[in-house]
C-alpha cells in the first residue's frame, strides 16, 4: 500500500456525504480512474415523521444551499430596504456596492441598525423582503 | 389569558413551559442558541428564533435580542423560566416597558430579594424569623469582632453579593475570626468584584425547606406547602422532597402560614419560594427566590396543581384558580435531578447521547429534553433530566424511585445516576436522618 | 408476601406487573417464546427462561412448559397477566395444585363468570341489575318467539360461548326474528364449535361503564370506583376514563356500592371488573372479568392505589391495605390505548421500531414495552403503549392528552394515534355526548 | 498479503474512521490503486451498557458458538443424566449412539420424558449437566 490518504481524499469523503445527505441518499458508490469509493448512512430514523422536524431540516437545506459565503445578519429583528417607507432601496439587485456602504436596516429594540457591506462587489441576491422578521445568522445579501 | 408567549429560556425548563402553554391553548415562540437548533424545546415550540451564538451572553442574556425576537414574534408574553434572566429585574422591567408581559413577580419584589441584606431586612420587617447577624455590612475588624461576641459563636462571614457557597468562612472561636474576616473579604473582591461582607450566626447541621408562594393581581396570596431540599452536593441541590420528612403538621402549617401572611403585606404576585433552614426546631429565612423553581414538579404532585399553568394564569390578569383551603397532600413526591457530568469528579460529561430510553410506568413522571442523537453542549447547565416519583407514601415514593432510575438508560454521556441510587440507598435517606452537610461527608 | 413470582405473559403488561414487584422487592421470572428475547419485559426480569416459539399455544399458552419454569425458577407465585391464561380456570387450579400461589381469583369464580348465562344467572342472585332475556339457551323457533315477545323488542340474540362480537344478531321487529335467529345459531356452530344461543333486550345506545374490586382471603371487599370505556371501535376499548363523565355522585355511589355488596356475597377475592351497560340511567350487567384490566391504570391514578401492588399483597394472604372510607377522587384520568396498527385498515402494522420517543411532563403517565430497536411481532396483540393522561378536571387531563399524543414518537410501524387525535377533537367526545356505537359513527 | 500492517496503514484507517463518524457514515469502502479499504461502523448504542443485555449478549453467543446441529431440548424442565439418582449415566462422552436411544430425561410438571437420539453418532459434547434447569431450544448433546 502506497498511496497516501490525503487531504483531499477526506474532501472528496465530505464532498460525497453531503451530496448524500442533500439528495437522501443511503448508499453511494462513485469511482473515477483508479479511485472508487463507497459510502454508506445509517438508517437513522431520528424524528424523520415528526412535523416539526421535517419542517426545519428544509429550512436546513434551504440556509445551506444559500449559498455559504452570503452576509449573514448579525443580530435578530425587522429588515428594512429602504430608509423609510415609500422610499428608494438602500441596493437594488446588480449594483455595485462598495465596503461600508449601507445595504439595509435591521430594527432591534426601536433602533435602527445599519448593515453594511463586508466587501465591494455586485449584489447578486437578496434574500430578504422588506420588513420581514429576521433571525441571528439568517443570510441577507450576496455580494460577489 | 395571554394568546401568545415568548419563552426565553432552553432545555427541560423551556419544554416544561411549552407543554403547560400547549394545555392552555396559547401559542409559543422559543428563541435559541445556534447551538441549540435542533434541541428538544426548539422542535416542539410553535415558532422559534434564532437569536445568536453559543454563548448565553450573546444568545439567552442577550436583552435586546430577546425583546427584538419577541416583537417580530408578535408575542403577548415573556416566561423567563429557571436561571438565565429569571431574577434579573431590569430584564423584568425592560419587558414589562416594552409592552409585553413579564410571566413572573414585579421588578420591585426581584430587586429587593437579589440583595441579601436587604432580603433579610425585608424579611424581618414583614414577620419573618432571621439568623441573628449584623443586617449590615461589616467594614472594620473591630465591628467584627463587637458582632460575633453579640450573637456568639460559631459564627459565619458571607459575601453580601455572592452566592454558591464562595467566599463563606466558618469561625468557631474568637482567635481566628481576624484572619477569617480578612480572608473573607479579600476572596469576595476576588469573586464577585466587591469587599462587602456581613455576618451571622452560624448553624451547624441545618435541613433546608423552603415554602411555595403564588400571589394574584388581586392581592390575593396561597402558599402550596413546603419542600425538603437538604439532599445537596456542594451547596447544589440533587434530590428534593415534597412533604418535608422531618416536619410534623402543626409546624408545618405554622411555616406556611407564617410566609403566607409575609408575603401578602409585600403584595407579592406570580409564584416564589422562600427559603428557610431548620435547625432544632427553628426556621431561619435564607432568601427568596422570585421565579419558578427546578423542584416546583414535586408540589405539582403532591397537592395536584400545575404551577407552571397557574403562573400564566395571574401573569394574564386572572385571579388563583387555586383555593387554599382545596389545597391538601394527596401523596409525597421526590425529584432526582439528573446531570450530565462524571459520578465522581462531577466535570460535566458532553456529547451525542445514543440511547435515550426513560423510565415509564405508575407514579413517575419525567422531565428532560433529552432523546436518543441529540447533543449535551458544554455552553449550558448539566441538568438534563428530572426523575419525579410519586407514591401513597414515601417508602412507596422511594421504592418508585429507585426501579425507575434503574430502569434508565442514557449512552454516551455519564450521569449521575450511580451517584443518586447510592444516595437512595443509605438507610439515613430512607430514614430521613440527614441535613445539609450529609451528602458531603458520605465516605464510600 | 411473597418472595419471587413468575410472569405468565408478555408486553406492557408484563412490564407493569415487573415494577409492581420491584417496588416491593419481590423477585422476578418471566417465560418469553423465542420471538419475544430482546423485549424489554425479558432485559427486566430478574431472570428469564424461554419456553418455546413464538406461536403462543406453543409458549404463553402451554401449561406445562410455565409450570416447570416456575419450577426451575423456584418461584412461589404465578401471575397470568391479562388476555393469555389469565381467566383459564383449570390453569389457576394447575397453579395452586403444584403448590404455587396463583395471583388471581380463585378458580370457582373464574369458571362461574366464563360462560355468559351462568354468570348472568350468578348476577342476579346477588342483587345486581341484568338485562332482561331468556335466562337459559334458546333451542327453537318457538321459544325464541316467546322469549323475544314477553320482553319486548327490540332484542338482542346472542351467542352463549361467544364473544368479541361475533355471532351477534339484532332483531327490530317479530317478522324477524326467524331469519336471524337461525342464522344466528349457525354463525354460533361455526364460529364456536357449539349453536347454544340465549336472547336479551336490546339496548339502543348503550354507555359502558365498569366497577373496579377488590377483595382479601379474610372477606374484605372493595370497590374502587367506576370507569367509562365506551369509547370502542369494533368492540375494542381504545379510550376509557375514570371517573365517568355521565354519572352523578349518587348513581356512582349506588352502583358501585351495589356491585361491593354482590362480591361480598359470593366472597371473591383478589381483581375483578364488573361490566355493565348504562341506558336511560339504568345499568344492567353484561359480564365480569374476573382479571386485571388493560385499564386499570385510570383507577390508580384517580384513587392513588396501586392495584397490582394490591393484588400481590392480597395474594399472598395479607390484609387489603386499602380502606373504603379513605379512597377518595382526586383528579380526572384517561387512558388511550396505543395500538400497532394502519390507522385506516386497521390493519396490523409489524416489524422494527426505528425510533421511540415516549411524551413525558405533568401529568402523563406511559405504559409500554417499546424501545428504539424493538420489533413489533406478528404473532401477539397489537397493543403496544398506553398513554395516561392525569389532570384536576375532565378539560385539563383532555388537553394535557392532546399535547403527549402530539409529543409521541414512533416511527418505523404505523399505529392507531392519528385516530386517537382525531376522537379527541371531536366535540362529542370533549362534551362527553358519545355512547358504545359512536366511534364507529364516526363519518369523517 | 505479502504487505506488513505498517503504521501507515494503521493511520489510514484511523483517518477514514474519523471521517466516517464525521460524516455520520456507517459503512466506507475506498480503493486506489491495489489498496482497498472496507471499514463498517456497529450499529451504536441500543442498549449497550445495559446490565441485562450484556448479559443476554454473552448468552447469545454462547448459544451460537455452541455448534448450531447440537440436539435442542424441546421443552422447559430438569435435566437427568441418569434414570435414577446414583444410577449409571445414559450416555456418556465419546460413546456410541443409535436414533432412538434415550440421551437424558427431561422432568416437567412431575412427569419424565425421555430425549432420544435424533442420529447415528458419537457423543461429542453434553452441554447440561445433571439436575440443571433447562430452557426451551437450549442445546443438550452433540452427536456428530
Amino acid at each position: 500500500m502506497t498511496e497516501k490518504i490525503n487531504k483531499k481524499i477526506l474532501d472528496d469523503i465530505e464532498q460525497l456525504s453531503k451530496a448524500m445527505e442533500k439528495n437522501g441518499l443511503s448508499e453511494l458508490t462513485y469511482s473515477e480512474g483508479k479511485a472508487v469509493y463507497t459510502l454508506k448512512k445509517r438508517e437513522n430514523g431520528v424524528f424523520s415523521e415528526f412535523p416539526e422536524i421535517v419542517e426545519k431540516n428544509n429550512k436546513e437545506i434551504k440556509t445551506k444551499n444559500l449559498l455559504e459565503n452570503a452576509l449573514k445578519s448579525p443580530l435578530v429583528g425587522t429588515a428594512y430596504l429602504s430608509p423609510e417607507p415609500g422610499a428608494k432601496k438602500f441596493v437594488e439587485l446588480g449594483q455595485n456596492v462598495k465596503i461600508g456602504q449601507v445595504l439595509l436596516i435591521i430594527e432591534a429594540m426601536k433602533t435602527m441598525n445599519e448593515i453594511t457591506a463586508d466587501k465591494n462587489g455586485i449584489v447578486k441576491k437578496i434574500f430578504v423582503s422588506n420588513e420581514a422578521p429576521v433571525e441571528f445568522g439568517e443570510p441577507l445579501i450576496l455580494i460577489e | 389569558m395571554l394568546k401568545k408567549i415568548l419563552v426565553a429560556n432552553r432545555g427541560e425548563i423551556a419544554l416544561r413551559i411549552l407543554r403547560a402553554c400547549k394545555e392552555l391553548n396559547i401559542k409559543t415562540v422559543v428563541v435559541h442558541s445556534t447551538a441549540d437548533e435542533k434541541e428538544m424545546f426548539v422542535r416542539l415550540a410553535d415558532e422559534s428564533v434564532c437569536i445568536g451564538p453559543p454563548h448565553v451572553k450573546s444568545s439567552y442574556l442577550n436583552i435586546p435580542s430577546i425583546i427584538s425576537a419577541a416583537t417580530i414574534a408578535n408575542a403577548d408574553g415573556i416566561h423567563p423560566g429557571i436561571g438565565m434572566l429569571a431574577e434579573n429585574s431590569s430584564f423584568a422591567k425592560i419587558v414589562n416597558d416594552h409592552g409585553f408581559t413579564f410571566i413572573g413577580p414585579k421588578p420591585e419584589h426581584i430587586d429587593k430579594m437579589a440583595n441579601k441584606i436587604k432580603a433579610k431586612a425585608l424579611a424581618k420587617k414583614i414577620g419573618l424569623p432571621v439568623i441573628p447577624g449584623s443586617e449590615k455590612n461589616i467594614e472594620n475588624y473591630k465591628d467584627a469582632k463587637l458582632t460575633a461576641s453579640s450573637i456568639g459563636y460559631p459564627i459565619i462571614i458571607k459575601s453580601t453579593n455572592g452566592g454558591g457557597g464562595r467566599g463563606i468562612k466558618i469561625v468557631e472561636e474568637e482567635k481566628h475570626l481576624k484572619s477569617n474576616f480578612l480572608l473573607a473579604k479579600k476572596e469576595a473582591e476576588q469573586c464577585f468584584g466587591n469587599d462587602d461582607v456581613y455576618i451571622e450566626k452560624f448553624l451547624k447541621n441545618p435541613r433546608h425547606i423552603e415554602v411555595q408562594i403564588m400571589g394574584d393581581i388581586s392581592g390575593k396570596i396561597i402558599h402550596i406547602g413546603e419542600r425538603e431540599c437538604s439532599i445537596q452536593r456542594r451547596n447544589q441541590k440533587i434530590i428534593e422532597e415534597c412533604p418535608s420528612p422531618k416536619l410534623d403538621e402543626d409546624k408545618r402549617q405554622k411555616i406556611c402560614e407564617l410566609t403566607q401572611k409575609a408575603m401578602e403585606k409585600i403584595n407579592y404576585t406570580n409564584v416564589g419560594t422562600v427559603e428557610y433552614l431548620y435547625s432544632d426546631g427553628e426556621f431561619f429565612f435564607i432568601e427568596m427566590n422570585t421565579r419558578l423553581q427546578v423542584e416546583h414538579t414535586i408540589t405539582e404532585e403532591v397537592y395536584n396543581v400545575d404551577i407552571v399553568k397557574e403562573q400564566l394564569n395571574v401573569a394574564s390578569g386572572g385571579k388563583l384558580s387555586i383555593k387554599q383551603d382545596k389545597l391538601h397532600k394527596t401523596c409525597h413526591s421526590i425529584e432526582c435531578r439528573i446531570n450530565a457530568e462524571n459520578p465522581i469528579t462531577l466535570f460535566p460529561s458532553t456529547g451525542l447521547v445514543k440511547t435515550y430510553h426513560p423510565p415509564g410506568g405508575p407514579g413517575i413522571r419525567i422531565d428532560s429534553s433529552l432523546y436518543t442523537g441529540c447533543n449535551i453542549s458544554s455552553f449550558y447547565d448539566g441538568l438534563i433530566a428530572k426523575v419525579i416519583s410519586t407514591g401513597k407514601d414515601r417508602i412507596e415514593c422511594i421504592m418508585r424511585l429507585k426501579r425507575a432510575l434503574n430502569e434508565y438508560v442514557i449512552e454516551g454521556v455519564q450521569t449521575n445516576i450511580p451517584f443518586l441510587k447510592k444516595i437512595i440507598n443509605k438507610t439515613e435517606f430512607q430514614k430521613a436522618n440527614f441535613d445539609v452537610n450529609w451528602v458531603n461527608s458520605i465516605k464510600d
